[in-house]
């Protein structure tokens, strides 16, 4: 008998459609993928098994877990079947805990809730729940608070409560996207082995395909509140019938046709040159008087970048590559070392006029890195500020429709706000404001990792025109190794601000030396090779 | 976009979410200074805000014109007189001076003397304080126990004819004055219904249900304005919590939405409220002053307004000093209730 | 909510009308004593009858809409004008010295209890409505400057404010190009609400004497006269008043829908 | 029942009457607590009180007071002849802090004849002293008391102090040991309720039995209308004067002050301002007095006139002046409605409200005002016209030398012909806007009798007060 039977599924809230017609079902020990974009209805999926939906909202269909009608309870059989039969996991670590109750408190109330254990006991199970995630007692205590631990800690605290009543089924939404990568490996491992262990049907949410394909028995695929596809994993990967399908594993396979690398000799002046570079940051003192200590985020960095050089920067979160970013940009003073550009060390002061031009960046969030009160003409126009010889007039506006043209966006879209611009839009006028003053570097601050596979695809074929057409030299930040690969000819690794390792992109990745870069390629998952399938 | 009421909030938290980028979500450390040293800096803070209170007071309320001994003498004293009597009050010294008696005095606990009742400062603002501190912790009580029901209620009932109703009546709460709001309570209670005396205080020497039967009425008027802005905080701090992550969670173990505020709502939401709690005390005990003109009670605030008029400048002086020190403690304590609900401010080492 | 924005601009723009009105025409003279008609119950010839000297009240009300309106508007004036830059300036230099020394100063002037300042300022300066504006402003600064600096300083998280920061722009001009209009939806939502609470504190000061002086017509002053008679004449309390009332709750309900309307989470992201 | 709760508007702010001019303090203490050798009476009438008798030298320079026999401080020591040295040579001391120390100022000397028997020596002729002595600031108080005379008085009169409640009340016993006839009320309250709201509802309410000065005077006819009270309308000594600033531009000019007095419609203030309670004066001269001239006529209501003498003193077009008004909502209602007459006739007041501190600061003291509106209630003082320093500035020789003739006079005739000669000098002068005689409103229990209507002087005699059965 199926586990959780999910037919011609269909919600709308307001006046808005969500999801049409959504069927599918999960079986004991199964473990099912749901993927699909950004806001194809992933999540509302899982909240509607859940019965979690807001309250005007209009559900069609039909829903059964083991057999039993779920759009037939009523709320309180619900909340009765909530933490017993399904548990779920969020994708927010960070905020999905309760910060002023305990961790051993927070996974007993599960227990407490829906068995008729005393304190004691609902104590000892979880004592033995936090064992099994990987929270052994000596380090974490039941007493312990969600703030004294990491991302992936909280996880597992989050995942000991869905499974403390051995869920038939749990529903893990986004559980790793919030996490790095060498988390993510462990984080999946252990569910996986839950699943095993306890035979519960798992549903995963998640839109990276690597993960996908490396966990799921079952796959969905959803677009636009619709499933396109469904199958087994194996026989789903192999063919791909849908062209969505195959549209959303060719992006998230994607390589950018990168031109050639000039060939640079090396001897002569580099274009960005960073010697013993040394940044800390204050620590609050631990007592009043005690002497202040200090965060060290770039530790003695040293690389060279040369005219016509695409050199990437990987590592994880909180490693220093922004903070790296930002003393490149003369917004943060350095404790030691010097930044050179084009031969000429930059000042404590910041920047020269002329040394901005030459050096522009690209943020990554594409919603944030724009004033929403200007116009794009005045948004991509900033770097002219304090340029002597800044075009005006009619030249100025040739110069933005350039720049709109180069990005390929339309030279009117200069009259528009940016909230009537889509992510992807954005990212385009993100680095059209980079190109504007005809940069010789551009720094790229993990300036793809909040867009969507396909949209992500399009910027990078972008980036790779653009290097044949204008010869661009950049530095390219990233955490996610698969786009580093294919958009850089040179490559450092970064962990707790030190370069452990850099070298030719190819290489590097083929044959990683230093342990750090080997077990982050380890632990990122890859989609199988499906050049057989494709299309 | 139309809005759209949500009965959990988190589906507009979550849309909103969207928009932030990726990698900075799972960065928002505690970054929390540790607790001794937040203590001590707050420490150290309030003893540096009260000393530079003490300035500002004292040069501030010395330029008032007006002089406490032509006061006290009225219009057919003659002027030896009035030297006489200023020199006995201690007015013919300097201002410096005056400003370094004044405040050493009140590091060992001596206010002074007060000019126009000639009784030591310290004694009269105990003896209002009596009555003033009962007041505002009646006050604040009974704005506590009608404010947060409402506040929980609505903010349960977002959206719902309930929610309208209490909100609707905040907002009303907030909008009158409360003085007249006194006059209209005397009218009604104390002249036509006769349920109480038109104000004055009996003293807690007539006991203590006599006292708080004559300060009830007062209470009440102080009471409910504050009430409104309280439930006001009370409802939309709940309504943040409602929206954050973690009620999600407790919501998919099975909680149902009232168990999961009360549960998980309500101390989280607590900080905001204890804040305004803390800032209404200081407020009650200050800013009675027009409500014990309305019911004639002798407390501090009638005291300042007297002593203003009177020029009896050491107590204005050491009154105002004496709400300011309250209020900072208030905070500081408030500061320190805190970390007793939020364990992030406890901290480890 | 947009029947609350509906609700309270209805209300604001009666008073404002009102007020503007009175520049041009009231029922009768607002000064015009006539001791033999006191006192009227309103009626035909008095909509909202008359006080204890025998004036119009609907002319003194009409009349004192506008000394609330100035006295609360120039307050907030006073509290915007010097609280936005601080809080500005604050936010720009975030744990500076100067950051610090005016956060510290707006806690010493919120410790500080206003009613009380406020009979201070006017017994020192002299009762009168210019004093009252003075006294409200004061305790306005801090809670500008707090706003702003909250607003101000997360935005300064923002990668937008990175990004003018690579073009070179300093602290200032980012403040005023960048922070300032995405600071302004905040900032006249919380000068809605300093507005209703200046007009509740003129009331106030007025009240116990302090306020706008005769002849100029005041709300809280008409309460003041009105206290002793409400026994006689109860309009005298209850027209003032209300009009009060309905004037701070029409702000508030204006305040909370503008609120709702431009809520700044939802800024930014959304079309 | 024979306790009583009066309510009095002010607070003393301490409890000796001879240091401080609040009348706060005489409204609670004067014949109840503390007793001096003569006292008023409810009439206004000056007889004997700790003296028994006396006799005056024909010089009348001379002073013989015969004490009460067997007179008992509240702390049980005893009042005799070197009490009341002590306490006239306190009062009228070079460090004294007595508010009327003027009273004072013609004794030359106090001696003790024999423990019953002082005698005052003048250094001229004053009819006045024996009302002087009448005066609260004049009693006699225990030598061994005067370190806590201001929370703990010890007199002689009918009541002890008790207990004071800061802001509250103070509380009156009966004395057992009293000289004189023993009070009908075993204990009294004196609670304090400035805010005339408060008061109404207060007395309303039944929460006090009596309310002495009753600050609000349109709440009088509920009162009156209402059987469980009785309002109780009486005279002061209080004229209720616009006190024009005599030295300063335009006001030095006689044509312009009579402007201003043409130009006040006195009923209108009296109706106005005090609801029909108060009578017209056309002179600083209290109408009870037997010696009162109506001269109201020389002052009558008139604006064309008003406009008239502007327009001859060159000020067709008006002038604009400041009004300061003082607390008391005489002068503050009093206030809006002169400027309202005053701008009929084209003069611009603007008014100016000021507490008492700042109005003797500024008005009294600094003499920076154009016009302001006081009552004046010190018994019989028509004499501050005569002292061209005081606050109002007007300097007249002939006045001056009229009233010196006056202290120096002690036969009645002479004297009453004196007062209205003097009254009519400063009306014709136009000195001040003299508006009208402030009414002492009480409001009490319908069956409470024995309080005074009158305030001669202020005080609450509470020696005659009793419940009725
Ligand atoms: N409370 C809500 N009110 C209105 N629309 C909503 C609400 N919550 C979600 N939506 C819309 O429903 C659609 C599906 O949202 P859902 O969160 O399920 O997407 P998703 O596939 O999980 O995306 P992501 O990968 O970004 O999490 C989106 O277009 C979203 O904007
Ligand atoms: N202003 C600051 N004060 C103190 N510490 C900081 C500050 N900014 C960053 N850090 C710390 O410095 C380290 C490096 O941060 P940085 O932002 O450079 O990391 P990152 O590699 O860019 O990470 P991510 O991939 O998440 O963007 C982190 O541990 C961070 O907590
Ligand atoms: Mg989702
Ligand atoms: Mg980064």
């Amino acid at each position: 008998m199926t586990l959780l039977d999910v037919t011609n599924l269909s919600l709308s809230i307001g006046a808005f459609p969500i999801l049409r017609d959504v069927s599918l079902s999960v079986d004991p020990g199964e473990i099912l993928a749901i993927t699909g974009e950004s806001g194809s209805g992933k999540s509302l999926t899982a909240l509607t098994i859940l019965r979690l939906l807001p309250n005007c909202t209009r559900l069609s269909g039909h829903l059964s877990l083991e057999g039993q009608d779920l759009l037939a309870l009523s709320e309180e059989q619900m909340c009765d079947l909530r933490g017993r039969k399904i548990g779920m996991v969020f994708q927010e670590p960070m905020t999905a805990l309760n910060p002023v109750q305990s961790i051993g408190d927070q996974v007993m109330e599960t227990i407490l809730l829906h068995s008729s254990a005393t304190r004691t006991e609902a104590e000892a199970e979880a004592r033995s729940l936090l064992d099994r995630v990987g929270l052994p007692a000596e380090r974490f205590p039941l007493s312990r608070y969600p703030h004294e631990l990491s991302g992936g800690q909280r996880q597992r605290v989050v995942i000991a409560m869905a499974i403390a009543m051995r869920p038939a089924l749990l529903i893990a939404d986004e559980p790793t996207t919030a996490l790095d990568v060498t988390t993510q490996a462990q984080i999946l491992d252990l569910l996986r082995d839950l699943v095993r262990d306890y035979g519960m049907g798992m549903i995963i949410i998640t839109h990276d395909l690597a993960v996908v394909a490396d966990m799921a028995d079952h796959i969905v695929v959803m677009r636009k509140g619709e499933v396109v596809e469904t199958g087994s994993t194996k026989q789903l990967l192999a063919t791909r019938r849908h062209p969505y399908t195959q549209k959303l594993f060719a992006a998230s396979n994607h390589q950018a046709d990168l031109p050639p690398p000039v060939t640079t000799d090396p001897q002569s002046v580099p274009l960005l040159e960073v010697r013993n570079a040394v940044r800390d940051y204050p620590l609050p003192r631990k007592r009043l008087f005690a002497p202040a200590e200090h965060m060290r985020a770039v530790d003695h960095v040293s690389f060279a970048l040369h005219r016509g050089e695409r050199l990437g920067l990987v590592g994880e979160s909180g490693c220093g590559k922004s903070t790296l970013t930002r003393a490149i940009l003369g917004l943060e003073p350095l404790q030691g070392g010097e930044i050179l550009l084009d031969g000429s060390p930059l000042s404590g002061k910041g920047l020269t006029a002329e040394q901005r031009r030459k050096m522009q960046v690209v943020f990554q969030d594409p919603f944030g890195s724009f004033n929403p009160r200007h116009k794009v003409a005045r948004l991509i126009t900033e770097p002219f500020h304090g340029v002597s010889d800044a075009p005006t007039g009619q030249d100025r506006d040739n110069r933005v429709a350039e720049a709109l043209i180069a990005v390929g966006l339309n030279p009117e879209d200069a009259d528009r706000y940016i909230h009537q611009f889509s992510g992807g839009q954005r990212q385009r006028i993100a680095i059209a404001r980079a190109l504007i003053t005809r940069p010789d570097l551009i720094l790229f601050d993990e300036a793809v990792s909040a867009l969507d596979v396909s949209v992500r695809a399009q910027i990078l074929d972008l980036l790779a025109e653009l290097c044949s057409a204008y010869g661009l030299s950049y530095l390219f930040i990233s955490h996610d190794l698969h786009v580093v690969r294919s958009m850089t000819d040179r490559c450092l690794v970064m962990q707790k601000g030190q370069i452990v390792e850099h070298g030719q992109t190819e290489d590097l990745f083929s044959a990683p030396q230093h342990p750090y870069t080997k077990s982050l390629i380890a632990a990122a998952p890859v989609l199988p090779d499906l050049a057989t399938g494709a299309a | 976009m139309p809005p759209i009421q949500l009965e959990i909030g988190n589906f507009s938290a979550f849309a909103r979410d969207r928009w932030r980028p990726l990698w900075t979500r799972a960065r928002r450390p505690p970054n929390l200074p540790l607790m001794g040293r937040y203590f001590a800096k707050r420490l150290l803070s309030l003893i540096v805000s009260l000393v530079v209170a003490s300035w500002v007071i004292f040069f501030v309320i010395e330029i008032a014109p007006g002089d406490p001994a032509s006061f006290m003498l009225g219009i057919n004293a003659q002027p030896d007189t009035i030297a006489a009597l200023r020199s006995e009050l201690g007015l013919d010294e300097g201002k410096v001076t005056r400003y370094i008696n004044w405040f050493t005095g009140m590091l060992q606990g001596d206010f002074g003397t007060s000019y126009t009742y000639r009784t030591p400062v310290a004694q009269m603002v105990a003896d209002r304080l009596w009555v003033s501190l009962p007041l505002a912790i009646y006050a604040l009580t009974l704005s506590t126990l009608i404010a947060l029901p409402a506040g929980i209620y609505a903010a349960a009932r977002r959206g719902k004819s309930g929610d309208i109703a209490v909100m609707g009546a905040t907002q009303l709460g907030v909008a009158v004055p409360n003085f007249w709001f006194a006059m209209m309570l005397v009218l009604v209670f104390a002249i036509n219904l006769r349920w109480f005396s038109a104000g004055g205080f009996v003293g807690w020497e007539a006991g203590p249900l006599a006292a708080l039967h004559s300060l009830t009425l007062p209470a009440i008027a102080l009471a409910l304005p504050q009430a409104a802005i309280l439930a006001r905080v009370m409802r939309s701090a709940l309504l943040d919590i409602l929206g954050e992550d973690f009620i999600r969670t407790a919501r998919a173990k099975g909680l149902s939405q009232r168990q999961a505020l009360w549960r998980h709502g309500l101390r989280n939401a607590l900080i905001p409220v204890l804040t305004i709690i803390g800032l209404q005390f200081s407020f009650l005990l200050a800013g009675a002053i027009i409500i014990e003109q309305v019911f004639y009670l002798p407390g501090l605030g009638r005291l300042v307004f007297q002593a203003i008029s009177a020029r009896d400048l050491i107590v204005v002086e050491s009154v105002v000093m004496l709400l300011v020190f309250a209020v900072i403690m208030v905070n500081f304590l408030v500061d320190l209730t805190y970390a007793l609900v939020d364990p992030r401010l406890r901290g480890r080492g | 909510m947009t029947r609350s924005l509906f609700l309270g601009g209805v209300l604001s723009a009666l008073v404002l009308l009102a007020a503007l009105l009175s520049f041009i025409w009231t029922p009768y003279d607002h000064t015009a004593l006539n001791i033999p008609a006191k006192l009227q119950a309103p009626n035909a010839e008095h909509w909202l009858g008359t006080d204890h000297f025998g004036r119009d009240i609907l002319s003194m009300i009409m009349v004192g809409a506008r000394t609330s309106i100035a006295v609360a508007l120039v307050a907030v004036g006073i509290g915007m004008g010097l609280g936005v830059p601080l809080g500005l300036a604050a936010a720009a230099k975030r744990g500076s010295w100067l950051d610090e020394g005016i956060m510290r100063a707006n806690d010493l002037v919120f410790a500080f209890p206003s009613l009380v300042i406020a009979i201070l300022i006017t017994a020192i300066l002299g009762a009168g409505a210019i004093n009252a504006i003075i006294a409200i402003g004061i305790f306005n600064i801090p809670v500008f400057a707090r706003v702003t600096r909250g607003a101000a300083l997360s935005l300064w998280q923002r990668e937008f404010i990175l990004a003018a920061r690579v073009a070179g722009k300093g602290a200032a001009r980012i403040s005023a190009e960048h922070i300032l209009p995405n600071v302004a939806n905040l900032l006249i939502v919380q000068g809605t609400i300093q507005f209703s609470l200046g007009i509740l504190a003129e009331a106030g000061l007025s009240y116990v004497g302090l306020g706008a002086q005769p002849p100029v017509p005041s709300w809280g002053r008409m309460l003041a006269d009105a206290q002793t008679m409400v026994s006689l004449a109860p309009h005298m309390a209850l027209v003032p008043g209300c009009a009060i009332i309905l004037t701070v709750l029409g702000l508030n309900l204006m305040g909370d829908g503008l609120r709702d309307w431009l809520d700044p989470k939802l800024q930014g992201g959304r079309a | 029942r024979d306790t009583v709760t009066v309510a009095l508007q002010l607070e003393p702010p301490h409890l000796d009457p001879t240091s401080a001019a609040a009348g706060a303090i005489d409204q609670v203490l004067y014949s109840n607590v503390f007793e001096g050798l003569t006292r008023f009476m409810g009439d206004g009438s000056v007889v004997p009180g700790l003296a028994e008798s006396w006799e005056i030298s024909e010089d009348g320079l001379t002073y013989t007071f015969r004490l009460q026999d067997g007179v008992t401080f509240h702390d049980g020591t005893s009042m005799d002849a070197d009490d009341v040295k002590f306490s006239l040579d306190r009062a009228r001391a070079e460090d004294s802090t007595n508010a009327q120390k003027a009273l004072f100022a013609d004794i030359a000397s106090v001696d003790v004849v024999d423990p019953l028997t002082v005698q005052i020596t003048l250094s001229q002729p004053n009819g006045n002293l024996l009302f002087n002595l009448a005066w609260g600031d004049a009693v006699i108080v225990a030598p061994e008391s005067i370190d806590t005379i201001k929370t703990a008085p010890v007199g002689t009169g009918a009541f002890t102090f008790t207990n004071w409640v800061q802001g509250d009340r103070i509380d009156l016993a009966r004395n057992p040991n009293y000289w004189g006839e023993t009070p009908a009320l075993s204990a009294a309250t004196f609670k304090f309720i400035s805010d005339p709201t408060a008061a109404f509802a207060a007395m309303m309410a039944e929460d006090v039995d009596a309310f002495s000065g009753f600050p609000a005077p349109e709440n009088l006819p509920q009162f009156e209308a209402d059987p469980r009270f009785q309002v109780l309308v009486g005279s002061t000594e209080g004229e209720t004067i616009l006190s024009i600033n005599n030295k300063q531009a335009p006001f030095d000019n006689p044509k312009v002050r009579a402007a201003v007095a043409h130009a006040i419609d006195r009923q209108a203030i009296i109706d106005g301002a005090m609801f029909g309670y108060g009578t017209p004066i056309g002179s600083h001269f209290a109408p009870h007095n037997p010696a009162y001239v109506d001269l109201t006529g020389t002052s009558a209501h008139d604006p064309e006139k008003a406009r008239a003498l502007l327009a001859e003193a060159g000020l067709a077009d008006g002038f604009t002046t400041t009004l300061h008004l003082p607390p008391p909502s005489y002068a503050r209602r009093g206030g809006e409605i002169i400027a309202a007459q005053l701008a009929e006739v084209g003069i611009t007041a603007e008014i100016i409200n000021v507490e008492w501190a700042q109005w003797l600061e500024t008005v009294f003291r600094g003499k920076n005002f154009g016009l302001s509106i006081v009552s004046h209630t010190e018994p019989m003082d028509i004499g501050i016209y005569a002292r061209p320093d005081y606050y109002f500035q007007y300097d007249n020789a002939a006045f001056q030398d009229l009233m010196a003739e006056l202290t120096g006079t002690t036969d009645p005739d002479a004297r009453t012909k004196m007062l209205q000669q003097a009254q009519e000098i400063i009306a014709n002068d136009y000195v001040n806007g003299f508006l009208f005689q402030l009414a002492s409103l009480s409001v009490a229990k319908a069956d409470l009798q024995g309080l005074w209507a009158n305030a001669p002087t202020q005080a609450t005699d509470l020696t005659a007060v009793s419940w009725a059965k």
